[in-house]
C-alpha cells in the first residue's frame, strides 16, 4: 500500500506540477482569472447592486447564494447524517466498550467554570455582532454560527453535555437546524411567488415599499445569514454533542 | 411558473425534506406520504422540463436572476439530454422511496425521518447536479449527494457497513477533491466558472495551455473515483453490498450513472469534444481502459457468490460501456453511452430492487440460496427476468438497444477489442444470470410431483413481497421494456440534441456512416 | 505581506502537517492539526482572504480540532503511526 | 536570484507549498492505517486545494474585498441616487464614476467559493468521525489491518 | 417487384398463441379446459395462416410496419412464399403436437403442465415471427425469444440431466447467437442500415460493397451464428435437449426450433446476401463442404447410437445439413428442394419422434435394442415409423423422395458431382440406422418371440392422444409424395421471387 500510495503521490504531484509553468503570476492582477468580468464587476457593482461593502458576503449571500443555499443544505445534511450514523435511540444500549481512562476533563475545575460563565455571554454577543456586521466587515452566518455553536460547545466542555443540552436540547437543534434552511429557501421561494427568478431579491422590495431594489438585497441577504447561523450554529453543537457523548447524548467529555 | 421549473424541481425535494425533518420529527406517520408527494411532484415537473425543452429548445435559467455578464450568478441550463437524466434520477427515487416503505420502518423506527431526509436531500442533489451550468455548483451538489450517500450507506445494519462507508468517504473524498482541484486550475486559466464561459474561454486561448489539460485529467479522475471506474472501483462492491436495501437500490443505479453523465457533459459542453478528442490523444488509452474494466468487472462478477457483490461487479462493467462508448469519438458511441445512462439506471434498479426482495422475504443473500425462487414468487422473479434480460441484452429490451448502438459506434470507429469486450461480457452475463434461473427454476424437485394436483401445493408455498415492493419492481420491468421499445424516439432525441446547437462543440463526433 | 513571512509561514505549515500526521498520539496530532490550521489561517488574512481566514480560525481550529479531540477521547489515544 | 528559480519559485511558491501539502495529505489518507490519521490527512488536503484557490485570487498590493469606508459611502449615495432614476433595473447600466479601481482589491469570489469548500470539509470529517466511532464500537480498533484482519476472520467463522 | 398488401394478418397469425397464454394460466385447475384453449388458439392460428395462403399463392407479399424500434429498422412482418411454407408447417404441426403432448404428458402424469403449455405456446409465437419477420432485426428478435422460451421445456424434468442438457442449450444458442450472430447483424445495420435491413431477393448487402474474406466470415458468422441449425460444431446441444419430454422433441427439436435454425440460414442466403451475390462473391461452397462433412459424419455417429432419441437426434443434424446444403448450392432446384425438405423432414422426424414417445409411453423402453418384436405389441405406431422413416430416407411412396430428389438435381445443376455423391451415400445411412429399428420390431432375433401369433388383442398402444398424431403425420408424409404440389409452388414462388 505504501508504494501504491507513493506512486500515486508522486505521478498526481507530478501532474499537477506540470501545468505551473503555465500559470500566471503570483499576484497578478491581469490574470485570467483575477481580470474576469465577473470578478471585475463583483467589485466594481456591489455597492450599485445592494450596498454592502463586503463583497463577499454580497457574492455569497447574493450573486451566488444559490450555492450557499446548498451550501448550508451540506451543513444540515452533515448534523442529520451524524445523528444517522451514531445517534442511539429506541433506548438500545450503543454496545460501546468503555473508553479507556481519560484525565482529560473528568474533573470541571472551578477555574475553567468561572471562566466560562464570563466568557460565554460575551462569546454569544460577538456572534451576534459577526453575523449582523457581516455586511461591513469579515464575517457572516457560517462564521458566527460557528462561534455561537462554539459558545455551546464551551458550554459543555466546562459544564459536561448535560447542562448544554439542557439549554439546547436535542428537539430544538434539530427544529432550528431545519428552520434555518427553511428560512434560506423561504427568502428565494418569496421572490419566486412574486414573480422573478428563485433568490432574485430586488423584488422584494414590493414587501417593503420604503425601500428601494438594492436595500431590499441587502436586507435579504442579512436575512439569509440569520437562516445560515441558525442552522450552522445548532448543527455544529449537534456534530460536536453527538460525537463527544458517542451518540447517547448522556455523559459526554 | 413553467419557466421556473428547473429550480421548482429541485425545490420541490428540499421543502419536502425540511418538511419530512420538521413534521417527522413530532409525527412520523407523516414520513413516508411527504416523501411520495415530493417525489411525485418532481417526477411530474421534470416531466414538464422534458416537454419544454423538446418543444422549446436549451433552458437557461439565472438564479437571483443574474444573467449578465454571464457567470456572475449561477446558470441552471438543461437541454435535452439533462432532461432525460433528470426524470431517470427522479423516477428511479420515486420508485425506491416507494419500495422503502415497510422497510425503513421495521428497520429503524427512530430514524425514519432522518432516513426519507437524507434520501431526498439525496435525490435533490443528484438532480442539481443534472441540471446545473456552473462548475462549481456542480461540486457542492456533488458533496451533497456524497455526504448523504455516506451517510444512508453508513446505516447499514451489517457490521461491515460502517467500514465499506468510511473507505467510500475516503474515495469518495479524494475524488471530489480531485473535481474540486480541477474546477480550481480551469478557473486560473479561465476566470469564469460557468461551463459554456469555460468552453468558449477554452476555445478563445491561444495555443495549447497545459492547466486545462491538467484541469481536465484532474476532473476525469476525480469522475472517474465517483463512477467506480477500473481500477478505482474497490470502494463499490462493498459499500452498495452492506447497505440497506433501499439505499443500494437507490445509490447503485443513480450515483455511478450521474458519474458517467457529468463526464459526458465535461466532455460535451465544457470542454468540447473537438478540444477533448482533437487536443488530447487519450482516446485509445481510456477505450483499453474500459475495455478492461468491462473484462474485470465480469470476471469479477462469476467469482461472486453473494448476490449483491455479483450486481455489484457488474455494474464496474457497465461503467465500462459507457465510459468505452463516450470516449470512442463517434457519434453512436456517445448516444449509445447516454441511452445506456438511462437504460443501465433502470437494470441496476430492477437488480437491485428483486436482491432486496429476496433479501426481505427469504433471507436470500448467496445466489445458492435461491432455490425455488420461481415458484415462491413468481412476480418478483418475472420482474428479475426481465432485468436479467436487460443486462444479457436480449431484444426487446432496453439492454439489447444499448448494445447496438455501442457496438455499433465501436464498430464504426475501429475499436474492435471493445465490440468483443461488450460481447464477451454479454456472454458472461448471459451464463451469470442463467445460473441464477437455473437454481431459482429447479429448487428442489417436489417429491411425488404427478399431476395436476402439484399445481395447488405449487401455489400454496407461494410467499410473494408485498405490493408495495412488488409495484416498484414491475414497474422498473415495464419501463426496461418501454425503453426498449421507443428506443428509436430517444435515440432520435438524443442525436438531435448532440447536432443541433444544444450541445455545443460535437462537430468532432465523426458522423454517421459506413466504416472508419 | 512581506513575503519572507510569508515563505515562513508556508514552511512551519509543511512542518506542521507532517508532525501531525506522524505523531503517534492522536491527541498530539490533533492539537498539531489545530496548529496547522491556525498557520493556513494567518496566511489566509495575509493574502487578503479575510472572511476565509476567519471561518478557517472558528471551523477549522475550532471545531474541526474539537470534534477530533472528542472522538480521539471516545475511542483510542495510540495509533501505530 | 536567477530568472528560473524566480519564475519558478517565488512566483509560484504558494502554488508550490499547496501542492506539497495536497500530496502530504493525499499519501496520508492513502496509507495510513489508523482512520483518524487518515482523516487528518484528508483535512490537510482539503485546505491544501483552498490555500491553492486563494492564492489565485490574489493580486499583488490589492487590499482586503471590502471597500473602504469612505468609498463605500460615496458609491453609496451615488448608487442611491442611480436606484431612484431607475429604480427597476439593474446593475446594468453604465456607471461613469468609477472610485473603485479593481486592481485595488483582491479578487472576491475564491473567498466565496473557499467558504463553502471549507464548511463541505467540515461536514465530511464530522460525518467521517462519526462513522469511525461505530466502527470502534463494531470492531474495538482504529487500525485498518487489524479491523481487515476481523473481517474476515469473522468470514471464516461463518 | 411482387405485389404488397399491408394487413396486420401477420401479427394475429403471430399474437394468437401468446393470447393463448392467458386463459391457460387462468384455467390451470380445469385441465380440461386448459387444453382446449391450446387447441383453440392452434386452429385461430392455423386459420390465419391458411387464410393469407391464396395471396401469397396469387404472388403477393403482405406486409405489417409495427414501430420503428431502431434508427431506421423496424418491427417488421412480411409474408412471403418461403415464411409462408415455414408457417404452413410449423402451425399445423402444432395441433397434432398439443394433441399428442396431452396424450403424452397425462399418459406419464407429469408434473407442471401448466408451465408447460405455456411456454409451449410462446415457443409456437416466437417460431411464427420468426417465419413472418420481414427484417432482419426482427428475425433475430424472435430467434432470441424462441431460445429462451424453450428452455424451461427442455428442463421441464427439472433433474440433474435435465440441467446439464439444460445448461447447455443455453450455452451453445446464446452463445453462438450473441457471439456470432449480433456482431454480424450490427455489422449489417453499420453497413446497410439505409435499407431497413429488409430481405429482398436481390439481398440487402448486395449493395453495400461488401466483398472477399469480409463476406465470408459475415457468412460464416450467420451460418454458426443461428446455431439452432445444429451445424458442427455446434451441433451437440441437439442430442443434450433430448432430455425434455418427447412431444417437445418432437415439435421444438423436429420442427420448431431446429427448422427456425435453417430458415434463418436460408434467409440468409436468400434475403440478406441474395443468391445472385453470393453466386459473384463465390463463398458458398465453404457453407456447402462444412455441410457435407456435417451430414457424412452425423449419419455415421447416429449409426452407433442406441437410444432411440438420440439416434433420432443425430439423423436430425444430418438432415439439416442437407437443407443447408441445398441452399448454400444456389441452384433453384436445390433451393426449392430445401425449402421443401423442411417440410417433408419435418412431417417424417416429426412421425419419427412421435413413435418414439409412444414407445417410451407404453412401455417405458427408449433404446433401440430392447424394441425387439415390439411391432406385434404396437403395429400402428410401428408401421408409422417406418413410413416416417421411408420419408427421412427419401423413399417412396413418401414425401421425403420430392424434396430429394430436387436436391439432387440442384447438386446437378451446380456442377458437383462429389456433393451428389454425398447426398446418395448419407441416403444408403440413413437407411442403415432408421431401417433396423422397424425391422427389428416386427421380426425379431428372438424366435421366440415372433414365433407368437399376432393378434390385435395382444396389442398394447399408447392412449389413443398420442397414437392418433402419428397416424396422422405418416399418411400426412404420404399425402405430400401424391400431392406436393402446394408445397412445391410455395417453395418456387421464393426462387421466382429470387430469380
Amino acid at each position: 500500500m505504501k508504494w501504491v500510495g507513493l506512486i500515486a503521490v508522486i505521478f498526481t504531484g507530478g501532474l499537477l506540477l506540470s501545468a505551473m509553468d503555465d500559470f500566471p503570476n503570483w499576484g497578478d492582477a491581469h490574470s485570467p482569472a483575477n481580470a474576469s468580468p465577473v470578478s471585475q464587476y463583483y467589485i466594481e457593482k456591489t455597492i450599485e447592486d445592494s450596498g454592502v461593502p463586503n463583497m463577499v458576503t454580497a457574492v455569497l449571500a447574493d450573486y451566488r447564494g444559490y450555492d450557499t443555499m446548498f451550501e448550508t443544505v451540506v451543513v444540515l445534511i452533515a448534523g442529520i447524517a451524524i445523528m444517522a450514523i451514531l445517534r442511539v435511540m429506541n433506548g438500545v444500549p450503543g454496545g460501546a466498550r468503555p473508553s479507556p481512562a481519560h484525565e482529560i476533563g473528568d474533573q470541571h475545575d472551578i477555574i475553567i467554570g468561572t471562566t466560562c460563565r464570563l466568557l460565554i455571554p460575551v462569546l454569544q454577543l460577538f456572534a451576534l455582532y459577526v453575523i449582523a456586521h457581516g455586511h461591513h466587515s469579515p464575517g457572516g452566518g457560517f462564521q458566527g454560527g460557528v462561534i455561537l455553536g462554539a459558545s455551546f460547545i464551551l458550554t459543555a466542555i466546562a459544564k459536561g453535555l448535560d447542562p448544554a443540552l439542557e439549554r439546547l436540547p436535542e428537539k430544538r437543534y434539530v427544529k432550528l437546524a431545519f428552520v434555518g434552511v427553511v428560512i434560506y429557501s423561504g427568502f428565494g421561494v418569496a421572490c419566486l411567488l412574486l414573480g422573478e427568478n428563485f433568490l432574485d431579491y430586488g423584488v422584494l422590495q414590493v414587501l417593503l415599499p420604503t425601500i428601494d431594489a438594492a436595500e431590499a438585497r441587502s436586507h435579504s441577504m442579512l436575512g439569509v445569514e440569520v437562516g445560515v447561523a441558525f442552522t450552522v450554529s445548532a448543527i455544529m453543537f449537534a456534530i460536536y454533542a453527538n460525537l463527544a457523548s458517542k451518540g447517547e447524548l448522556e455523559g459526554g467529555l | 411558473m413553467a419557466e421556473q421549473y428547473p429550480i421548482i424541481v429541485l425545490l420541490v425535494l428540499l421543502f419536502g425534506a425540511l418538511f419530512v425533518g420538521l413534521a417527522g420529527m413530532a409525527d412520523r406517520r407523516v414520513c413516508f406520504p411527504l416523501t411520495m408527494t415530493a417525489l411525485v411532484l418532481a417526477v411530474m415537473v421534470s416531466v414538464g422540463i422534458l416537454q419544454r425543452v423538446i418543444s422549446g429548445g436549451v433552458i437557461r435559467y439565472f438564479v437571483g436572476g443574474w444573467s449578465r455578464p454571464v457567470g456572475i450568478g449561477i446558470e441552471l441550463r438543461i437541454d435535452t439530454i439533462n432532461a432525460l437524466v433528470l426524470l431517470t434520477i427522479t423516477t428511479v427515487g420515486l420508485l425506491t422511496a416507494l419500495f422503502s416503505f415497510r422497510r425503513v420502518q421495521e428497520d429503524k423506527t427512530e430514524k425514519t425521518p432522518l432516513f426519507y431526509v437524507l434520501y431526498l436531500l439525496l435525490i435533490m442533489g443528484l438532480s442539481g447536479m443534472v441540471i446545473t451550468g456552473d462548475a462549481f455548483n456542480l461540486y457542492v451538489l456533488l458533496e451533497v449527494s456524497s455526504l448523504t450517500s455516506y451517510a444512508l450507506i453508513a446505516m447499514g445494519k451489517s457490521r461491515r457497513a460502517a467500514v465499506a462507508a468510511f473507505s467510500y468517504i475516503i474515495m469518495g473524498t479524494i475524488g471530489a477533491s480531485f473535481y474540486l482541484l480541477g474546477v480550481g486550475y480551469l478557473y486560473l486559466r479561465t476566470g469564469t466558472l460557468n461551463m459554456m464561459e469555460i468552453h468558449q474561454a477554452i476555445l478563445a486561448l491561444d495555443g495549447p495551455s497545459s492547466t486545462i489539460v491538467v484541469a481536465f485529467v484532474l476532473i476525469l479522475v476525480g469522475l472517474m473515483i465517483k463512477m467506480a471506474f477500473f481500477p478505482l472501483f474497490g470502494w463499490l462492491p462493498n459499500a452498495y453490498s452492506y447497505c440497506p436495501s433501499s439505499t443500494s437500490c437507490v445509490v447503485a443505479p443513480l450515483m455511478t450513472k450521474v458519474g458517467v453523465y457529468v463526464m459526458v457533459r465535461m466532455m460535451l459542453t465544457v470542454f468540447g469534444t473537438e478540444w477533448v478528442f482533437e487536443n488530447l490523444q487519450y482516446t485509445q488509452w481510456m477505450v483499453g481502459i474500459a475495455v478492461l474494466a468491462i473484462l474485470a468487472g465480469s470476471v469479477m462478477a462469476l467469482a461472486q457468490v453473494e448476490l449483491k457483490k455479483m450486481f455489484c461487479y457488474l455494474i464496474v462493467a457497465e461503467v465500462g460501456y459507457m465510459v468505452g462508448g463516450a470516449w470512442m469519438a463517434n457519434h453512436w458511441g456517445m448516444v449509445g453511452t447516454i441511452y445506456h445512462i438511462m437504460g443501465d439506471a433502470f437494470m441496476t434498479l430492477c437488480m437491485f430492487l428483486a436482491a432486496g426482495i429476496f433479501v426481505k422475504q427469504a433471507g436470500v443473500v448467496r445466489i445458492d440460496q435461491l432455490d425455488g425462487m420461481f415458484r415462491k414468487m413468481p412476480w418478483t422473479m418475472a420482474g428479475f427476468v426481465v432485468g436479467a434480460l436487460a443486462m444479457i441484452g436480449i431484444p426487446p429490451t432496453c439492454g439489447f438497444f444499448s448494445k447496438l448502438y455501442l457496438i455499433r459506434g465501436g464498430m464504426e470507429s475501429g475499436h474492435w477489442g471493445y465490440v468483443m469486450a461488450l460481447l464477451i461480457s454479454s456472454l458472461v452475463n448471459a451464463v451469470l444470470f442463467f445460473r441464477i434461473f437455473e437454481i431459482a427454476y429447479f429448487g428442489k424437485k417436489p417429491a411425488e410431483g404427478h399431476g395436476h394436483h402439484v399445481d395447488h401445493s405449487e401455489e400454496s408455498v407461494i410467499k410473494e413481497a408485498r405490493p408495495s415492493a412488488l409495484i416498484p419492481l414491475l414497474a422498473t420491468a415495464v419501463i426496461i421494456v418501454l425503453l426498449g421499445l421507443f428506443n428509436s424516439n430517444l435515440v432520435e432525441l438524443i442525436e438531435r440534441s448532440l447536432q443541433g446547437s444544444e450541445v455545443i462543440g460535437t462537430r468532432a463526433l465523426s458522423s454517421k456512416g459506413g466504416l472508419g | 505581506m512581506i513575503w519572507q513571512f510569508d515563505i515562513i509561514i508556508l514552511i512551519f505549515l509543511v512542518i506542521t502537517a507532517v508532525i501531525s500526521l506522524r505523531v503517534k498520539d492522536l491527541l498530539a496530532a490533533s492539537m498539531v492539526f489545530g496548529t496547522y490550521s491556525f498557520l493556513i489561517c494567518l496566511l489566509w488574512a495575509g493574502m487578503g482572504a479575510v472572511d476565509v481566514a476567519f471561518t478557517e480560525a472558528t471551523v477549522g481550529a475550532g471545531i474541526s480540532a474539537v470534534i477530533l479531540i472528542a472522538t480521539v477521547y471516545n475511542t483510542r489515544r495510540d495509533s501505530s503511526d | 536570484m536567477s530568472e528560473i528559480t524566480s519564475q519558478y519559485l517565488i512566483d509560484h511558491f504558494n502554488f508550490w507549498v499547496a501542492v506539497v501539502l495536497m500530496m502530504i495529505g493525499l499519501y496520508a489518507m492513502i496509507t495510513k492505517n489508523n482512520l483518524i490519521k487518515k482523516l487528518i490527512g484528508m483535512s490537510i488536503f482539503q485546505t491544501a486545494i483552498i490555500l491553492f484557490y486563494v492564492s489565485a485570487g490574489v493580486k499583488e498590493g490589492a487590499t482586503i474585498p471590502i471597500l473602504e469606508h469612505h468609498v463605500a459611502e460615496t458609491e453609496q449615495v451615488e448608487a442611491g441616487e442611480h436606484a431612484e432614476g431607475h429604480s427597476t433595473t439593474k446593475a446594468s447600466s453604465s456607471h461613469e464614476v468609477h472610485a473603485i479601481n479593481p486592481d485595488d482589491y483582491s479578487n472576491p469570489l475564491p473567498h466565496v467559493l473557499m467558504l463553502t469548500a471549507i464548511v463541505v470539509g467540515v461536514a465530511t470529517l464530522g460525518v467521517a468521525l462519526a462513522v469511525s466511532q461505530v466502527i470502534y464500537k463494531n470492531y474495538g480498533t482504529l487500525e485498518e489491518d487489524e479491523i481487515l484482519a476481523k473481517i474476515k476472520a469473522a468470514e471464516n467463522d461463518g | 417487384m411482387p405485389e404488397v398488401i399491408q394487413t396486420y394478418m401477420p401479427l394475429w397469425a403471430c399474437l394468437s398463441a401468446l393470447f393463448a397464454v392467458v386463459p391457460i394460466v387462468l384455467l390451470r385447475r380445469e385441465t380440461f379446459l386448459r387444453e382446449g384453449a391450446t387447441f383453440v388458439a392452434g386452429f385461430v392460428m392455423l386459420g390465419f395462416v391458411i387464410s393469407m395462403v391464396p395471396e401469397v399463392l396469387a404472388g403477393k407479399v403482405l406486409e405489417c410496419t409495427l414501430i420503428e424500434i431502431t434508427a431506421d429498422v423496424p418491427i417488421k412482418f412480411r409474408v412471403d412464399g418461403q415464411g409462408m411454407l415455414f408457417a404452413l408447417v410449423a402451425s399445423s404441426l402444432w395441433i397434432v403436437t398439443s394433441l399428442y403432448s396431452v396424450g403424452y404428458m397425462r399418459g406419464l402424469k407429469e408434473h407442471s403442465q401448466t408451465r408447460f403449455f405455456v411456454f409451449f405456446a410462446v415457443s409456437l409465437t416466437a417460431t411464427m415471427g420468426v417465419a413472418f419477420a420481414g427484417n432482419l432485426l426482427t428475425l433475430y428478435l424472435f430467434y432470441e425469444m424462441l431460445s429462451l422460451a424453450t428452455w424451461p421445456l427442455v428442463t421441464h424434468h427439472q433433474d440433474k440431466e435435465a440441467r446439464g442438457g439444460g445448461r447447455k442449450y443455453l450455452a451453445y444458442l446464446l452463445g453462438t447467437s450473441v457471439g456470432f450472430a449480433l456482431p454480424a447483424l450490427i455489422f449489417c445495420y453499420v453497413k446497410a442500415s439505409a435499407t431497413g435491413l429488409e430481405f429482398s431477393a436481390a439481398g440487402f448487402l448486395a449493395s453495400t460493397g461488401v466483398e472477399g474474406s469480409t463476406a465470408l466470415v459475415l457468412l460464416l458468422l450467420f451460418t454458426f451464428g443461428f446455431s439452432k441449425a445444429g451445424l458442427m460444431p455446434f451441433h451437440s446441444w441437439l442430442p443434450g435437449a433430448m432430455v425434455a419430454p418427447t412431444p417437445v422433441s418432437a415439435l421444438l427439436h423436429a420442427v420448431a426450433v431446429v427448422k427456425v435454425g435453417v430458415f434463418c440460414i436460408i434467409r440468409v442466403f436468400t434475403g440478406v446476401f441474395g443468391l445472385a451475390f453470393l453466386k459473384e462473391l463465390d463463398i458458398a461452397i465453404v457453407v456447402s463442404w462444412i455441410a457435407a462433412f456435417t451430414v457424412i459424419t452425423s449419419s455415421l455417429i447416429a449409426l452407433t447410437q442406441d437410444n432411440l432419441k438420440r439416434r433420432l437426434a443425430f439423423s436430425t443434424i444430418g438432415q439439416l445439413a442437407y437443407i443447408i446444403l441445398g441452399v448454400s448450392l444456389l441452384e433453384d432446384r436445390a433451393v426449392i428442394g430445401s425449402m421443401a425438405h423442411i417440410a417433408m423432414h419435418a412431417v417424417g422426424k416429426i412421425t419419427l419422434f412421435m413413435c418414439a414417445g409412444a414407445i417410451f409411453v407404453a412401455t417405458g423402453k427408449k433404446y433401440v435394442s430392447q424394441m425387439d418384436g415390439l411391432g406385434r405389441k404396437m403395429p400402428l405406431t410401428f408401421v408409422a415409423f417406418t413410413i416416417g422413416a421411408l420419408s427421412v430416407i427419401g423413399l417412396p411412396p413418401t414425401g421425403g423422395l420430392i424434396s430429394k430428389f430436387y436436391l439432387v438435381t440442384g447438386a446437378m445443376d451446380a456442377g458437383q458431382p462429389l456433393l451428389v455423391t454425398v447426398f446418395l451415400v448419407s441416403t444408403l445411412l440413413n437407411a442403415a440406422y432408421l431401417l433396423p429399428v422397424g425391422y427389428r420390431a416386427f421380426f425379431p432375433r428372438d424366435r421366440q418371440l415372433s414365433s407368437q401369433p399376432f393378434s390385435w388383442k395382444t396389442t398394447a398402444e399408447a392412449p389413443w392422444a398420442a397414437v392418433l398424431p402419428l397416424c396422422v403425420t405418416s399418411i400426412l408424409a404420404i399425402v405430400l409424395f401424391v400431392k406436393p404440389q402446394l408445397l412445391l409452388k410455395l417453395a418456387s414462388l421464393m426462387v421466382s421471387d429470387v430469380g
